[in-house]
C-alpha cells in the first residue's frame, strides 16, 4: 500500500498549521526618518512642551561639555559625550512617568540626569569611585550598563513582571545602532513582543559603534526594520528633531501602555564628539560629516522653531542658559571634591551576607591598611 | 514524639516539592525555561507547576538563554524572585555574559540597592548516556565568578532543604543538579520536608578516622561506596559532601582533615583547573602540619565529556579513589 | 550668541547621514507558504528532478523508521526523527552541488545521508560510541550541532572564507523554529547580510521546540519576515512539497553563488514523531493535529502528482521501496554489530599533540585497564 | 657574530609586529573584531594591518562576539587562520558557547579531521584605571575547558615570539594580554624579531634559592619587583613566569620549587577557584616531601573587579607577596 492509498484523497490544502498571522504592513516603518519641527506637525505640538524640552536641551548641552572638560581635568576616567545626541536623551527622560523605569548606557548619563538622577551620582561610574553612583530605585533608573545590549532584556523583565504585578508601569531601554547587532537585542526584542511586554526599545543610531560606520554594521534598510520579525511596529525619527522624537516615543509609551506591547524606535542622530575623550575620531570620519550634522543640531533646529514662532525670546535663551550654568557649576564644584572613599567597600555588598573567605580578607586589608596608617615605612611600596 | 512516615522519594520530586511549595509560600517566585511549562521539563522537575500555578507563574520561555537569564533578572529588579531553568548544563553557556557581567554583580554595583535573589537551577554533570553537550560539569566557572553561590544537593533531603533555601536567598544561586542522582531514592517524607538547609554548611555524610574524601553532588554516592569498598583495605574513611561550593565550608573540612590527616578531593569535572584544585590549595594551606600525604585529587580526565559509551572510563569511580587513598603514604603507619 | 545664530540659517532637510538604502518590498515573503504540487507551477517542474525526490522521500521516511527502531532495540541512545519533514531533509541535500556545505542539526541526519554520508557514520553521534562519526571534508558536510543555532555563524564564516578564496561554494545551514530564537541566529544572519556571504539559512518550521509551540516562540508574521531585518530576501514555502521547497532553495542557492548574498527560507513543516524517542509528545499536543498533517504528508503529495501524470507506476513505487529497504536492511544489520571501541581515543584528539597531563592521565587508564584485563578481582567494581 | 642593535620598544608594539609578520608569511592569516581596521583597534595593536593587508585581510565586523568567533570557527574549518580580537576581557563572555562548545571541541569531536587553528586575542587584566567590565582577568574560565591553549605573555619578546607561536598552533589559542604591560617597555630588536617560543615552556626569569614566586602576564613584573626587594630582608626570590597555564609546564615549575622547599603562586585574577588552587595542588602534589611550608597564594580579592580609584587595594602588590613569603615558616631554618 503506497502512503497515497494510505490516506485517501489528495487534498491540495496549504500546510494544516499555516494562518496568515500578524499583517506585517502597520509594522514597517516609514521611508524617511519622522520630523516635526520645520514641518506642519509642529503647529500641533505643545509650545510648553517644546520650551521645556529646549530649557532640557540647552542643560544637556553644557552637562555634556563640563563632564567632557571634567575628563581633561582629570576628574573622571573616562566620559562617552552624547553631544549632538541630546534630543534623544532629553525625550527619552521626559516621556515618562515618574512610576516608569528608564533603562540607559554609559552614554546615557544625560538622560538619566534629565530624569532627576543627580548628576554627580549619575557620573560616580566614570569618574570610577564606585560602580553605579545612585539608587536605582530613587528615580528608577536601571545602572549604566556597559556590556552592549545586556540591558534590554532587564528592560523586557522588569516590564513583564509589573504588568503581572498590575502595575502600570512602561520601560524604556536605550540602545545603540552598535548594539542592535548582539544576540542579547534579538533575545530581548523576542521575548518583548511574546511577553507583550510594555517595552520601548530605543536605538539611538549616531552613525558609529566606536569607530565602525553603520555600514558595516548592518544592512538593513534601516535599523526599525527589525521589528518586523519580531513582529513589533517599527518607528524611524530624526533624532535631533526633540520634537519628533518625544512625539514618537509618546506614541510607543502610550501604545505599551495600553497593552499594546513593545516598539522599536531608531532616531537618527549623530555623535558629534569622539567615542569617548579616549578615542581619537579623525581616524575614521571626516571633518565635513560632522560639520554637515552641526547644521542639523537639536538646538538649533528646536532654537529656530521656537523663535520663528514667538515662543522663545533672548530672555527665554538666557534663562537657559542660566540654568544651565548653575548645573555646571555645581558639577564643577562637587565633581573637584575628592570622593571619600573606603577600601572596605570592596567587600560589603558582594553577598548579602559576606562569605568567611570574605571576612578573612577584609580583616587582612584592614590590618594592610592600619600598617599603612601606622608606619611611613610600608607607605614606599 | 511522632513518628513520621518516610517513604521512599526521589531527588527529581523532591525538588519538585520544593518548587512547589516555594512557590505556594511565596507569590513572587516565578519559575521560567524551555518547556517548564506544558511539559514538566525534560527531567520533570517542574511537572504539575503550570497547571497549579498557572503560565504566569511557570512560564515556557522563547528558546534563548541569554534572554530567559536576563528577563530574569529585570523580574527580579522589580522584586520577583524568578527561579530559572537552563535545560542542560552546557545550555547555560550563550546565558554567561549575563550571569557573569550581571547576575553576579547587580547587588555589588548598586552598593547592595539592588540585590538580585534569583535561582538558576542547571540539570548537570553526566553518567546518563547523553551525548555531547548534555553532561558537562562546569561549577569551576560559577565558582571563580565572586558574587554567585554555587550549591549541589546529593541527597533527596538535601535537594529539598537547599532548593527552598537558594529561593529564599537574596543572592544569586547556582543551582546544580546532578542529573545521575535525579532518581535516586532516600526515605524521606515529602508531607513533612525537611527544614529549609543553611547554604554554606558542608556536611559529614560518614564518619571516619584514615582519611577523608572530600567531595560534592554526583560523587558523593560514589564516595560512600568506596568508602564502604574500603573497610576491606582496612581503611576507614571519612566523607564530606560540600553541599555548596560557595559560601566554601573551610571549618567542617579543616576540622575533618586535621583529625584524619589525609584527604582526597573527588568530582567529576575535570580535573586540571576544577575545583579540585582550590579545595586541595587550601585544605593544605590550613592543614600543613597536620598532613601526612599530599591532598590528591581524582577527577575527571582534563578532556572534552566523551561520548556515552566511553564515559565509564572518565567518571571517577571507586576503584580510582582507592587508588588514591592508597597513595596517600601509609608506610608511615606501619 | 545662540547656536543657531553660530551656525547660520536654519535649514529643514533630513539628517545628513540618512539615505533610504535597500527596498524592504522585494524582501518580504510571499503571503502565504510557496506551492508547487497540486498548483500549475508543477507544470513546469522537471519530471526527473521530481522523481528523484519521490525515491529519496521514501528512503527517507524508511531511514527514519529505522532508526526508531534502533532506538527500541537500545541501538541508538537517542533519536530526534524528521519523519513528516523529509521533503526539507532532502531538497536541503539534493540542492547542492558537490563543493557546497552542508550545517546540519542534530535532527538532520537524513539530510546528511542523503547528501552522501554513510548512515552508520551519521548516526554515530546519537549511537554514543564518538561524537562525530563521519570526515566533514568527505562529503562536505559540517558535524551535527546541537547547541542551537551555533552552526549558522560557522556556515557564515565558511562561506565568507570559500569566497575570499575566490572559491564558488554556497554553505546552506539548516536550524529549527526555536532555533531561530537563539542570539547566534540573529548574529549570524547580519554577518551574512553585511558580508553579503554566500549562505541559505534554512529553517524547519515544524511547529514546535520540543514542547514549545511556535506561537510561543515569536510573535512574528511569519519567521521568514525576520529576514527584511538584516537586508536580505526571506522565502516561505510549503515545507511538505519537495517539489517546491527544492526551488525555492535552488533560487537561494543560485542568487548566493551569483554574489547576490544569503537568502532566508522558512519551510512550513510537522515533526510527525516526538521532538525524541525520550520525548512524550501526549503531553502538549492532540492527536487532530498529528493527523491532519498525516493528511499533509510529504510522500503523499508527491506520489500523488507523480502518478496523477503518469511519472510513477507502481513499478516506480516497488523500486522506490526496494531501496529504501536495502539501505534500512544494510542499517539494521551493521548498527547490530557492536561498534569497535579504544578508549585512548579519548586522548588521542583533545589537542594536536597530547600535554604531558593528558600523556600522565592516558597512561593511568591504560594501566587501569591492564588491571582490569589482567585481574577478575578489579572487574567487579 | 654581529651584535643586533637593540631599541626599546612596547609590548603593543611587538604585538603588532606578529600580526603583521604572520599575515605576511601566511596568506590564510587572517584578523577580525570591533574596530580592528580602520582604527587599528582601540589600544592599536592592529594598527596599520588593514591598510597593508586590505579590509579582506583585517576586517571590521559587526559588534557581536559570539558572531565573531563563530564565523571564524567557519573560517578555520575552510583552512584560514583567523586571529579574533575581543576588545576587552568581559566582552568575550557573549562569544563562550561558541568558545566552550565549539573551539575548544571541534578537533576531537571530528577525531582530528578538523581541527581549528584559530587565535583568540583579548586584552585583558587591571590596573588600567578601566571602568566595570574592563579589567577582568577571565583565565580561570578558559583553563578549565579542555580544548584550549591558554598562553599569557609578560616581556615585549615573548609578547612576539609566543603569538607568533599562537597563530602557528593548530589549536585554538586564547591568548591573554595583559593590558596594564601594553605599553611597557623592554630591549628588543624590531628588525629581528626573536625566533618563534613554543607554546607550554615556563621560564625561570629570575634565579633564587629561598623560595619560589609562580607566576604570569601582569604579575611577573611586581614578582620580580617583590624579589628584588626581598634581598633587603635576606630572601633570595626565583621568579618563575609560567607563559602558558595550558599546557602547564609541571616540569620548570616542580624543578623550582623542589630546589627551593618553598613557593608564594601569585596572580591578579581572584583567589578563590583561580589559576592559583591548580598551581599549588598540583606543586604540593608533586613537591610535597620538598615543602617546608604550604604553597601560598597572593591574588585579587574574591570580589568583582573593583572601580579604578579602589583598584590598587585589590591588585597583588610587593607587600602582600613579601608578606606571604615571611609566612612559610622560616623558623625552621633559624
Ligand atoms: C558586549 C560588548 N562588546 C564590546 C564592547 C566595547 N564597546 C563599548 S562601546 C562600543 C561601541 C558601541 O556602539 P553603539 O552601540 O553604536 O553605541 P554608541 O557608543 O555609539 O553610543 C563597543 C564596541 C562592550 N561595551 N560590550
Ligand atoms: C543552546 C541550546 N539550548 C537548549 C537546547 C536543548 N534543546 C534541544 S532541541 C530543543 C528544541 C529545538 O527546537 P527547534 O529549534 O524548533 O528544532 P526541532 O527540534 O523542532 O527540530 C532544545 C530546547 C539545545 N540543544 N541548545
Ligand atoms: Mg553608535
Ligand atoms: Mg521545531
Amino acid at each position: 500500500m503506497t502512503v497515497m492509498e494510505q490516506r485517501g484523497a489528495y487534498r491540495p490544502t496549504p500546510p494544516p498549521a499555516w494562518q496568515p498571522r500578524t499583517d506585517p504592513a502597520p509594522l514597517l516603518p516609514d521611508e524617511r526618518p519622522y520630523r516635526v519641527l520645520g514641518t506642519e506637525a509642529a503647529a500641533k505640538a505643545d509650545p510648553e512642551l517644546l520650551r521645556r524640552l529646549y530649557a532640557q536641551l540647552v542643560r544637556g548641552r553644557r552637562y555634556n561639555a563640563q563632564a567632557t572638560t571634567l575628563t581633561k581635568q582629570g576628574r573622571l576616567a573616562v566620559y562617552p559625550s552624547s553631544t549632538g545626541q541630546e534630543a534623544c536623551q532629553v525625550a527619552a527622560a521626559l516621556v515618562l512617568q515618574e512610576r516608569d523605569w528608564l533603562f540607559p548606557s554609559y552614554r546615557d548619563t544625560l538622560a538619566a540626569v534629565a530624569r532627576g538622577v543627580d548628576p554627580v551620582e549619575a557620573l560616580t561610574l566614570l569618574r570610577g569611585d564606585w560602580h553605579t553612583g545612585y539608587d536605582p530605585y530613587t528615580h528608577r533608573v536601571a545602572p549604566l550598563c556597559t556590556p552592549l545590549a545586556t540591558q534590554l532584556p532587564h528592560a523586557v523583565g522588569l516590564a513583564h513582571a509589573a504588568r503581572l504585578r498590575g502595575d502600570d508601569v512602561v520601560a524604556l531601554a536605550m540602545v545603540g545602532d552598535g548594539g542592535t547587532s548582539e544576540g542579547d537585542f534579538h533575545e530581548a526584542m523576542n521575548f518583548a513582543a511574546v511577553w507583550q511586554a510594555p517595552v520601548v526599545f530605543f536605538v539611538q543610531n549616531n552613525g558609529f559603534a566606536i569607530s565602525v560606520p553603520l555600514a558595516k554594521q548592518t544592512a538593513a534598510p534601516s535599523l526599525a526594520h527589525k521589528a518586523v520579525g519580531y513582529g513589533m511596529p517599527g518607528r524611524l525619527v530624526d533624532g535631533n528633531d526633540a520634537a519628533a522624537v518625544h512625539e514618537v516615543l509618546a506614541e510607543a509609551v502610550r501604545h505599551a501602555r495600553a497593552g499594546g506591547g513593545p516598539t522599536l524606535v531608531e532616531a537618527v542622530t549623530y555623535r558629534i564628539e569622539a567615542h569617548t575623550n579616549a578615542d581619537d575620531a579623525t581616524r575614521y570620519r571626516g571633518d565635513a560629516e560632522v560639520e554637515a550634522w552641526r547644521d542639523h543640531d537639536p538646538i538649533l533646529l528646536l532654537e529656530r522653531e521656537l523663535t520663528e514662532r514667538g515662543l522663545l525670546d533672548e530672555d527665554g535663551i538666557r534663562a537657559a542658559r542660566e540654568d544651565a550654568e548653575t548645573l555646571a557649576g555645581d558639577l564643577r564644584a562637587r565633581m573637584n571634591q575628592d570622593p571619600v572613599l573606603d577600601p572596605m567597600d570592596l567587600f560589603a555588598h558582594v553577598y548579602d551576607r559576606p562569605t568567611t573567605q570574605l571576612l578573612e580578607q577584609e580583616n587582612q586589608l584592614r590590618a594592610e591598611l592600619d600598617a599603612e596608617a601606622d608606619g611611613p615605612e610600608g607607605a614606599g611600596r | 514524639m511522632t513518628t513520621v512516615a518516610l517513604k521512599p522519594a526521589t531527588m527529581a520530586q523532591a525538588l519538585t516539592r520544593a518548587l512547589r511549595d516555594a512557590m505556594a509560600a511565596d507569590p513572587s517566585v516565578h519559575v521560567m525555561g524551555e518547556d517548564v511549562g506544558t511539559l514538566g521539563g525534560v527531567f520533570r522537575v517542574t511537572d504539575g507547576l503550570a497547571k497549579e500555578f498557572g503560565d504566569d507563574r511557570c512560564t515556557d520561555t522563547p528558546l534563548a538563554e541569554a534572554g530567559i537569564l536576563g528577563t530574569a533578572v529585570g523580574m527580579a529588579m522589580y522584586g520577583l524572585r524568578p527561579v530559572v531553568e537552563m535545560q542542560f548544563d552546557a545550555f547555560a553557556y550563550p546565558a554567561f555574559e549575563q550571569l557573569v557581567s550581571h547576575v553576579a554583580r547587580m547587588r555589588n554595583r548598586t552598593r547592595g540597592a539592588m540585590p538580585l535573589p534569583l535561582t538558576i537551577r542547571v540539570p548537570y554533570g553526566g553518567g546518563i548516556g547523553g551525548v555531547e553537550h548534555h553532561s558537562d560539569s562546569s561549577e569551576a566557572y560559577y565558582m571563580a565568578t565572586p558574587g554567585l553561590h554555587v550549591v549541589m544537593p546529593a541527597t533527596v533531603a538535601d535537594a529539598y532543604g537547599l532548593l527552598r533555601a537558594a529561593i529564599a536567598s537574596d543572592d544569586p544561586v547556582v543551582f546544580l543538579e546532578p542529573k545521575r542522582l535525579y532518581w535516586s531514592k532516600d526515605s524521606w517524607n515529602p508531607d513533612e520536608p525537611e527544614t529549609v538547609e543553611p547554604i554554606g554548611r558542608a556536611v559529614v555524610r560518614r564518619p571516619g578516622r584514615s582519611a577523608t574524601l572530600i567531595t560534592y553532588g554526583p560523587s558523593v554516592p560514589v564516595c560512600l561506596e568506596a568508602a564502604e569498598a574500603a573497610r576491606a583495605e582496612g581503611w576507614d574513611l571519612e566523607v564530606v559532601d560540600l553541599r555548596s561550593l560557595v559560601p566554601f565550608d573551610d571549618e567542617t573540612v579543616t576540622a575533618s582533615v586535621r583529625r584524619t590527616g589525609r584527604a582526597v578531593v573527588v568530582h567529576e569535572s575535570n580535573g586540571f583547573g576544577g575545583p579540585g584544585g582550590e579545595i586541595a590549595a587550601r585544605v593544605t594551606e590550613r592543614c600543613f602540619h597536620y598532613l601526612e600525604a599530599p591532598v590528591l585529587r581524582v577527577a575527571g580526565f582534563d578532556i572534552p565529556y566523551p561520548p556515552p559509551m566511553l564515559e565509564r572510563h572518565h567518571l571517577p569511580g571507586v576503584d580510582r579513589i582507592l587508588d588514591a587513598v592508597g597513595r596517600l603514604q601509609w608506610e608511615a603507619e606501619s
